[in-house]
């Protein structure tokens, strides 16, 4: 470091102009932010796919018997649609983005730790994404297993089912490496003076996202090396006729899976712990429980995996074990509801779109969660398990919980992305048309679900049509909700005003610097509170 | 536009690139852990089969490349002790003595493994589909366990490569030569897993 | 207040509902304060934010009474539960039998049924077995629900209370017509059943070769042998009877004889019989013997 | 930023080391090979365990790193073993 502290003319990261020109600039970038953004983009478009994969599921469903496709190709669209969704949206989804953009400025970085390992990473998951959508092209035929890759039916069906978990282990290397290059970035450059407890929120739920990353997705990746190999050389570990043992893959497969939730749920929480005390100009009741909790959950739920398998032939023990186990890891996800809940109270509440959407996702984690322990309890699970009761719980809590964090991220960052705001009426109607369609869509599938109309049916008994006709139609609005939220962001990003570099008061570091920030993030040195949630 | 003098500093900060060292090792603990499970769960349930079927690997091979493997662990971190006493010669030699012990372990295992192969033993053989489910799946999670490992092997040495050559042109010297603590922390993960490998394989009969 | 159709109706509808009793407790409550709080505490009434300072006895409260919640939801899910896994002595066994994509009972006596039939108020031990992939046996109406694992031996057990039919789905995904693997059970009287099952036929036992060929590889999946359309045509008869092909929209008339069958099973998609789909069947080119084959072969000429 | 912190281990240190693993290597061979029964596989694991807390704390000079990293070293052993043994909870009781 040895140049001179001349001060420096700001260019925003977009702006900046390196060694490559044009898409070159982006494809080979090392600025985290950028990087963010490309899997931002990556993502948005494997996001499309997978809901036009969902609402053909609907439309499908919307009368029984054959309406617009086979059986088989249901199967392949539900398996295509859970890959998609499950590993190349929501489990890099927030992390790779928001964690990519803004974990270095929040704790007053230039960049991650590894910047060349971060474009690598983002490299193989396009690699990954390509093989997942070869899989679709190639010979033998989509895969039709169902994102879970049961065995025996995954080592016996003739699809691309190889082409599909080589691409699952792909993207599970590229989630592995983001995750390592967080947590060194955590540890090793954080501002000096920066303890760990003087971290925002969100970082600590991204660092223990990170372990989760680090330490489960290897397991899977081992599982699926064997279920290859097993296909390839007839190897008898999961297929009984062979020798194997089909629930071993079961518990191979939720070691990973059950964590992989987290993934999912942790990094969504932690926006939404960022969110709630900048539109309440209050610090967050008990920094201390919501950064702890980020980390019991973490650690927590490496144990539960087996409530997946209640009905599976498991031993009685096992069984109670695991419930016992998956009603305590329940607990640290109401304290962080408690908690972002009281934060509100003699607050000075902003009513803007970043903070409904925070208020919907509360409301939408707690039906999908308090569902959660309806599925965990062994009695009620024997009644419930692998019927629509169970993509009602786990749709409510991904996109009502994922997916509507996302959006609250993607509303309270955008200025400071772009440096540009949106539409703030539009954002509102489109959050509310979103709202109700959503919940038409999965609450009748809660119904049904107790009634017993089990998941991954392709043709169903009459009884189950009105609540599926509701739920298609909650579907189609949803879809109108989200084209006009992206109708927005894309016409902001394009044309919206220039926002200001601290539109909604925020107190974290990010609102410190110009909107959008300059390469390095920090042309000053950053001014590190001792509380990042200081309003005063 | 012009050139913009916005200096990207050459930022290296060795604990952070041994952190991240250390972090890649326990992914890789996890993933052959992943294989001790199953091996785990197999082995209580054909006990026998697996005593029976251990008979038949070569207690004298295993142990001669446990000790080759421990040799080069040792070496490998003796090219460490060297470097950090800024001895380059002496670095060298040993990187060049563990890469010999790992074409040695690999040749063994290759005369292993072709042994096996000769009789008809190998994933996807006839022979393969004869056994019964205890040594069916003994010789599965035989192959691809050490299967595994040997490819561990294989880039262990392509990074020690790396870490030769680099050492000869003083890319990696005294003050800066954390790539070979690095490579060498690699090497020493893939003893640590033959460890727990070779009593599990060879010396349960 | 539960209806009765089998005896664990009671311990999991009340589990159900005291979990989603405390559920939507929480759910109206937090709602109701989050409501309540925007409308109160809404910038526009121009109001400063009160910085309040964390609370240790609110902390531990509210982590101590979910945790007591919580253990409590698991203990009646638990008590629901324990039921299901102890069998009376006295039960009556029967064996259901999963396949691609069908069940089958099997009754002491080498009876075999496609329905599962039962006396009322009497223990029934179903044991559960597969053929081929995973299934999953679930009686929504009794509650009960069990995995089929191949190789594995899983069972679950109930006492209807009520007569009727109750719908018995497969549950587990297994694959193109999972989600046609339905059957009934039939509650009725014990005088009814003992005539049903007295009626019911002894499965004769077939030794034929070609037979367990053709369960072995999984033929029967989609291949029936009585006629009815599964996912391919039906074996019944099919031996010396003519075929309308439609190979890649060239239509052709064959008779099926032992060259047909072989290139049927060896390259499905050389020949396809019209009205069928390309490439569901795949080749069995190298898992199926020639001298299999013609065992196969033979079978089918008899098979009318 | 020179690497100043990280300890330079003694070239007769670790030929010490590497003594007592070989010799350990040699005792399981040898304990093995007597018949102890269900004891044999307690054993070779132990010795295992042993050789690899050598290698780990010597060879990977873990001994001179900060509490942190031996915290989490540690932690992902006792990671795993959570896993085998729930994972167990299920096949032993079976
Ligand atoms: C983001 C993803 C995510 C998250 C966070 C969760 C969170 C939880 N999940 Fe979910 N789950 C899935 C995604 C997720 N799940 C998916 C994808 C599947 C299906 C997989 C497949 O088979 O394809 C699934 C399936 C699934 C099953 C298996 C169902 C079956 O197949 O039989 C179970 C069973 O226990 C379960 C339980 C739980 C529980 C207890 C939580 C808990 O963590 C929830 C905790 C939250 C709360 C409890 C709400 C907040 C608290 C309050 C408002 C206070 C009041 C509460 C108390 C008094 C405790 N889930
Ligand atoms: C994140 C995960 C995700 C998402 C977003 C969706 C979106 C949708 N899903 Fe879902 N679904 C799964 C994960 C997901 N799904 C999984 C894992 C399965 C199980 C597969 C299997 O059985 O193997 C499944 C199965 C499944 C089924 C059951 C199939 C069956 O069992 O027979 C159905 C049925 O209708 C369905 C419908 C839909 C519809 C209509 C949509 C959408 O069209 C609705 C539109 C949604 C929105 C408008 C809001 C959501 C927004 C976000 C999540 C934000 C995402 C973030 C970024 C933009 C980066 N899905
Ligand atoms: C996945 C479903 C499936 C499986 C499993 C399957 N088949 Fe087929 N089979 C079909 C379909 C669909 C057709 C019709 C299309 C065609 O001719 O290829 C067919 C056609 C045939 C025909 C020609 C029938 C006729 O009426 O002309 C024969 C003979 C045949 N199969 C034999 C077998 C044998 C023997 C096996 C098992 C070793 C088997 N099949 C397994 C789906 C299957
Ligand atoms: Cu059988 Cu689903
Ligand atoms: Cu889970």
């Amino acid at each position: 470091m040895s140049n001179t502290t001349e001060k420096i003319e700001y260019v925003s990261y977009l702006d900046h102009q390196g060694k490559y020109k044009g898409i070159m600039s982006w494809l080979m970038a090392t600025d985290h932010k950028r990087i963010g953004l490309l899997y931002m983009y990556a993502i948005i478009t494997f996001f499309f796919i997978g809901v036009l994969l969902g609402l053909m599921m609907k439309l499908e469903l919307l009368a029984p018997g054959e309406t617009i496709m086979t059986a088989k190709m249901y199967n392949s669209v539900f398996t295509l649609h859970g890959i998609l969704m499950i590993f190349m949206v929501v489990i890099p989804g927030l992390s790779a983005v928001f964690g990519n953009f803004f974990l270095p400025i929040l704790i007053g970085a230039k960049d991650v730790a590894f910047p060349k390992l971060n474009r690598f990473s983002w490299w193989i998951f396009i690699v990954g994404s390509i093989m997942a959508v070869l899989s679709q092209l190639l010979k033998d035929g989509p895969p039709d297993t169902g994102w879970t890759f049961y065995a025996p039916y995954s080592t016996t069906t003739n699809s691309n089912v190889i082409m599909a978990t080589a691409a699952a282990f792909v993207l599970g290397f590229s989630s592995i490496l983001t995750g390592l290059n967080f947590i060194v970035t955590i540890h090793q450059m954080r501002a000096p003076g920066m303890k760990f407890f003087h971290m925002p929120l969100f970082p600590w739920a991204l660092y223990a996202t990170a372990w989760i990353q680090l330490l489960a997705t290897p397991v899977i990746g081992i599982t699926l090396l064997m279920l290859i190999a097993e296909r390839a050389f007839q190897i008898g570990f999961f297929d009984p006729a062979l020798g194997g043992d089909p629930l071993l893959f079961q518990h191979l497969f939720w070691i990973y899976s059950h964590p992989a939730v987290y993934v999912m749920m942790l990094p969504a929480m932690g926006v939404i712990t960022e969110i709630i005390p900048t539109f309440c100009q209050r610090q967050i009741y008990g920094y201390k429980a919501v950064a702890i909790s980020s980390l019991a959950i973490a650690a927590v739920g490496f144990l539960v995996w087996g409530h997946h398998m209640y009905t599976s032939g498991m031993s009685d023990q096992a069984r109670w074990f695991f419930s016992l186990l998956t009603f305590i890891v329940a607990v640290p996800s109401a304290i962080k509801v408690f908690n972002w809940i009281t934060t509100m109270y003699k607050g000075s509440i902003d009513v803007q779109p970043p903070f409904l959407y925070a208020l919907a996702f509360i409301f939408l984690f707690i039906i999908g969660g308090t569902t959660g322990l309806l599925l965990g309890s062994v009695a009620t699970n024997v009644q419930v398990h692998d019927t629509a009761f169970v993509v009602a719980h786990f749709h409510y809590i991904i996109f009502g919980g994922m997916g509507f964090a996302f959006f609250a991220a993607i509303h309270y960052w955008f200025p400071k992305m772009y440096g540009r705001m949106y539409d703030i009426k539009l954002a509102n109607i489109s959050l509310v048309i979103k709202f109700i369609g959503f919940n038409l869509l999965y609450f009748p599938q809660f119904i049904i679900g107790v009634q017993g109309m089990p998941r991954r049916y392709f043709d169903y008994p009459e009884q189950f049509q009105p609540a599926q006709v509701i739920s298609s139609v909650g579907g189609f609005i949803l879809a109108f909700g989200l084209f006009l939220m992206v109708y927005n962001l894309v016409k902001a990003a394009k044309s919206g005003a220039v926002a200001p570099a601290n539109p909604w008061k925020g107190s974290t570091l990010e609102w410190q610097i110009p909107s959008p920030p300059s390469l390095e993030n920090f042309d000053e040195a950053p001014i590190i509170k001792v509380n990042p949630y200081d309003y005063k | 536009m012009s050139e913009k003098t916005v200096h990207v500093d050459e930022h290296r900060d060795d604990e952070a690139s041994k952190l991240g060292m250390w972090l890649f090792i326990f992914t890789e603990l996890l993933l052959f852990g992943g294989l001790f499970l199953v091996y785990s769960v197999f082995r209580v349930q054909y006990h026998e089969a697996f005593h029976q079927s251990s008979l038949e690997l070569s207690v004298t091979l295993g142990a001669l490349n446990t000790v080759i493997l421990l040799i080069s662990s040792m070496t490998i971190a003796m090219a460490l002790t060297a470097m950090q006493k800024n001895d380059q010669k002496r670095a060298l030699i040993f990187i060049g003595i563990t890469l010999f012990c790992a074409a040695l372990f690999l040749f063994n295992k290759y005369f292993e493994w072709g042994a096996k192969f000769h009789h008809g033993l190998y994933p996807g053989s006839e022979l393969m589909a004869l056994l019964d489910r205890g040594h069916l799946l003994y010789f599965s999670l035989y192959f691809f366990m050490t299967g595994l490992h040997a490819l561990h092997i294989v880039i262990g040495m392509t990074l020690l490569i790396v870490c030769y050559f680099q050492v000869k042109n003083k890319k990696i010297n005294n003050k800066d030569y954390v790539l070979l603590e690095n490579g060498a922390l690699y090497w020493h993960l893939v003893d640590l897993i033959w460890i727990f490998l070779f009593p599990l394989m060879y010396l349960i009969s | 207040m539960f209806d009765n159709s089998s005896n664990f109706v009671q311990g999991v509808d009340s589990a159900f509902l005291i979990i989603t009793g405390i559920s939507v407790f929480f759910l109206v409550v937090l709602t109701g304060l989050m409501i309540y709080f925007v409308i109160k505490y809404n910038r526009k009434k121009g109001k400063p934010a009160v910085q309040i300072k964390d609370n240790s006895l609110l902390e531990i409260t509210w982590i101590t009474i979910p945790m007591i919640l919580v253990l409590y939801m698991f203990y009646i899910g638990w008590e629901g539960f324990i039921p299901m896994r102890n069998v009376p002595k006295d039960a009556m066994e029967v064996t259901a039998i999963g396949s691609m994509w069908k069940f089958e009972f099997e009754y002491k006596g080498n009876k075999m049924s496609d329905t599962m039939v039962v006396p009322i108020n009497k223990a029934v031990k179903v044991n559960l077995a597969s053929k081929d992939v995973l299934h999953g046996f679930s009686v929504p109406g009794f509650r009960i629900k069990e995995d089929m694992v191949p190789q594995k031996d899983n069972y679950t057990w109930f006492i209807p209370g009520k007569l009727g039919d109750f719908d018995i789905y497969c549950t587990v995904y297994c694959g193109l017509n999972h989600s046609y693997m339905m059957s009934l059970i039939k509650v009725v009287s014990q005088e009814e059943f003992d005539m049903w099952l007295k009626a019911l036929p002894v499965k004769k036992a077939d030794n034929s070769l070609g037979l367990k060929l053709l369960e072995k590889n999984g033929c029967i999946a989609c291949h029936s042998l009585d006629g009815s359309k599964v996912v391919g045509p039906s074996f019944k008869g099919i031996y010396g009877n003519m075929r309308n092909l439609n190979t890649n929209g060239i239509k052709k008339d064959i008779k099926v004889d032992d060259a047909y069958i072989k290139t049927s099973i060896n390259e499905p998609d050389a020949q396809i019989v019209d009205g069928y789909p390309k490439g569901l069947m795949k080749s069995y080119k190298g898992l199926i013997s020639d001298t299999e084959i013609e065992q196969i072969t033979q079978y089918l000429k008899e098979l009318k | 930023m020179a690497n100043n912190t990280t300890h330079t281990i003694e070239y007769k240190t670790l030929v010490k080391i590497l003594l007592i693993l070989l010799f350990l290597t040699f005792i399981t061979i040898s304990v093995t090979s007597i018949h102890l029964g269900a004891l044999t596989v307690t054993v070779a694991l132990l010795i295992a365990g042993a050789k690899a807390y050598l290698v780990l704390s010597n060879f990977m000079h873990l001994k001179y790193e900060s509490l942190l990293l031996r915290i989490l070293v540690a932690m992902v052993f006792v990671l795993f073993a959570l896993i085998l043994v729930i994972t167990f909870i299920d096949y032993a009781f079976r």
